[in-house]
């Protein structure tokens, strides 16, 4: 087509700044976080997206969109400090009650987590319709099952909640490390205190496998 | 402040005070823990150095305070009040080495985790509901790009959409009887379209019984027939297409076209 | 309002690479390409959006994404050239209709299961059209047939139903116990209008054979 000596071979994959580019405008364009493999799919063949989004995350840092990580994917999100002007574009969002906020945090902090460990480390029963509404926000979804008898069903984070709470993945949660190391979000064995959860289903195997390296 | 850190049993009246305090809102408390853990900040101690036993003591005041005010304490309240009291017995005691099983500390201790984890979390969820967050301090694209589309029809539903179908089925079951074989039922709508028709070739009154359809003759077809026939003619007498009569109590019903 | 030159205004607008961020981050959440008026009504006072937008329109030449004009308004768009990579299969997503979400869940909870169970579960006939819908979406496959007279075929979930669900197995799927007690479902029956499913398309007893292998 071209008689450009210059011109690249016309199968090569395109130069970085090219594909820079493609990922740029794929995410641009697309609200929700968009998956390392879905960027390999759609930019031409034999291009580096992961290569691509370094290059794109540092062009961006300090500007008034930043390219965060989403768990797997990426997403360009405003920066932070600039939401004041946003006021208009604020969601107006359920307020959430401090039981579902409490079972939120022990989730993402404890994940995969069963029912009677939230009711053990909160105290009381976990409310008709929290878990519920968690769900509804597609904010948790259900993690494998624990291998104790009865089986419990476990929750666990979504992208969602990463992507609500502008975090790139679970390990980074606020303070985790802190609360690793002091201990507080190892299981212990079984509750000594009454009255915390029907403690139905072996707590002794607590141990969180999201987190194991 | 000095006393921050100043550790021991006593009971100084500010504590006092706070502790009272808190029976106004007997209600405000998400459980025992939930009390124990606000009992034991009144210590204006670190978690880790609360005193277990003068916790006890603040819990078990607390209870009877509430109980002299005649105000019904939740089961679990006082499930945890017994626990106390046996826990505080065993503290106070000299430890028996023959028994089995954790000792009075294994217990206190135990008890100021579940404290300190509680507390923990709590904090963990207001730094989590404290950052930045999508749809409120950060956005995503507002105007997401028109693209070439070619469209196709995805069916989804959540995982919820099949459990609360499932839970739909399996409460559906206590009511089988009723999702019975419809050979056997005649509609009001359809009594009400015979009816219809077949009144306007009547002179004179005319016995119900007459118009029941042929064939619906079992005991369970002629019941629906005439239930069906019968609401379909109570239907026509209001809107003042018939009229009808009946002589006795329980007796025939008769009925004629309403002379125009 | 001073006649000090020197003193600084009360309120001094941020400097021109702030203003350019901010331009930014408007022009990116809003849902609507926005006119100048509108961000200078956005931004901080004595903000000069005209000279922000000028600067930033520099710096996204040549990128994935450019700031076009729209009428009076602004907005970012995908770069010319690069529209192929946003030719899109979009889909439309549309809800199961309940005949299908309450077979799917027979399915995926009683499998192996024949035709004749679901129907005896869900106390009508299962349409063909159900069927089939599910098998096209991937969401059931055929299993192993049953041994009983007849050798009626049996339906078992797919991997794709695993996924689309998030699920790990269909073992994780929680009993109905368990919902309930985790407040997932209401205590009351569903409304029970017996034989009113919208797919009684009077099936003959036994087996389809449609589903020959």
């Amino acid at each position: 087509m071209t008689d450009d000596p210059l011109a690249p071979p016309l199968f090569a994959p395109p130069p970085l700044p090219e594909q820079e580019r493609m990922a740029e405008a794929i995410l641009f364009a697309s609200v929700a976080p968009v998956s390392l493999a879905e960027l390999f799919a759609r930019m031409p063949e034999g291009s580096d997206p992961a290569e691509a989004l370094a290059g794109l995350r540092q062009r961006y840092e300090g500007r008034g969109v930043v390219l965060a990580k989403v768990g797997d994917a990426w997403a360009f999100r405003t920066a932070p400090d600039l939401g004041h002007l946003m006021r208009r574009e604020v969601v107006e969002e359920r307020k959430l009650s401090r039981a579902a906020i409490e079972t939120l945090a022990i989730i993402a902090y404890h994940q995969p987590v069963t029912r009677a460990e939230i009711e053990e480390i909160r105290g009381v029963a976990v409310s008709r319709g929290t878990v519920d509404m968690l769900l509804e926000l597609d904010w948790i979804r259900l993690g494998r099952r624990r291998m104790t008898p009865g089986r419990p069903v476990t929750f666990v984070v979504t992208e969602q909640f990463l992507d609500h709470f502008g975090l790139e993945s679970a390990r980074d949660l606020p303070g985790i490390a802190e609360l690793r190391a002091a201990g507080l979000l190892d299981g212990r064995p079984g509750p000594v205190v009454p009255g915390t959860g029907e403690d139905e289903d072996g707590l002794s195997e607590g141990q969180p496998e999201l987190f194991e390296d | 402040m000095a006393d921050e850190w100043q550790e021991g049993p006593a009971i100084d009246t500010a504590d006092r005070l706070s502790a009272e305090a808190l029976i106004v809102d007997v209600d405000g408390f998400e459980g025992p823990l939930d009390l124990l853990l606000t009992l034991a900040r009144t210590q204006k101690v670190d978690l880790r150095r609360v005193s277990v036993l003068h916790l006890a003591e603040q819990y078990l005041g607390f209870v009877d305070r509430v109980r002299g005010l005649r105000i019904e304490l939740a089961a679990d309240y006082l499930v945890m009040a017994a626990w106390l009291v046996y826990l505080k017995s065993r503290l106070l005691l000299p430890p028996d080495p023959t028994e089995e099983g954790p000792s009075a500390e294994d217990l206190a201790a135990r008890l100021a985790f579940q404290l300190e984890r509680l507390a923990a979390m709590r904090v963990a969820a207001a730094r989590l509901m404290a950052r930045d967050r999508l749809g409120r301090d950060r956005f995503a694209r507002g105007l997401p790009e028109d693209m070439a589309v070619r469209r196709s029809v995805s069916f989804t539903a959540t995982l919820l959409d099949l459990m609360r179908a499932y839970a739909r089925i399996r409460t559906r079951d206590e009511f089988r009887p009723f999702s019975m074989n419809r050979d056997d039922v005649f509609t009001m709508e359809q009594a009400l379209d015979r009816l219809r028709t077949l009144v306007g070739g009547t002179v004179g009154w005319t016995d119900l019984a007459a118009f029941l359809p042929e064939g619906w003759t079992s005991p369970a077809r002629r019941r629906s027939a005439t239930a069906s026939h019968f609401a379909a003619v109570l239907e026509l007498a209001r809107n003042g297409q018939i009229d009808l009569r009946q002589a006795v109590t329980f007796g025939p019903l008769s009925l004629r076209r309403r002379p125009t």
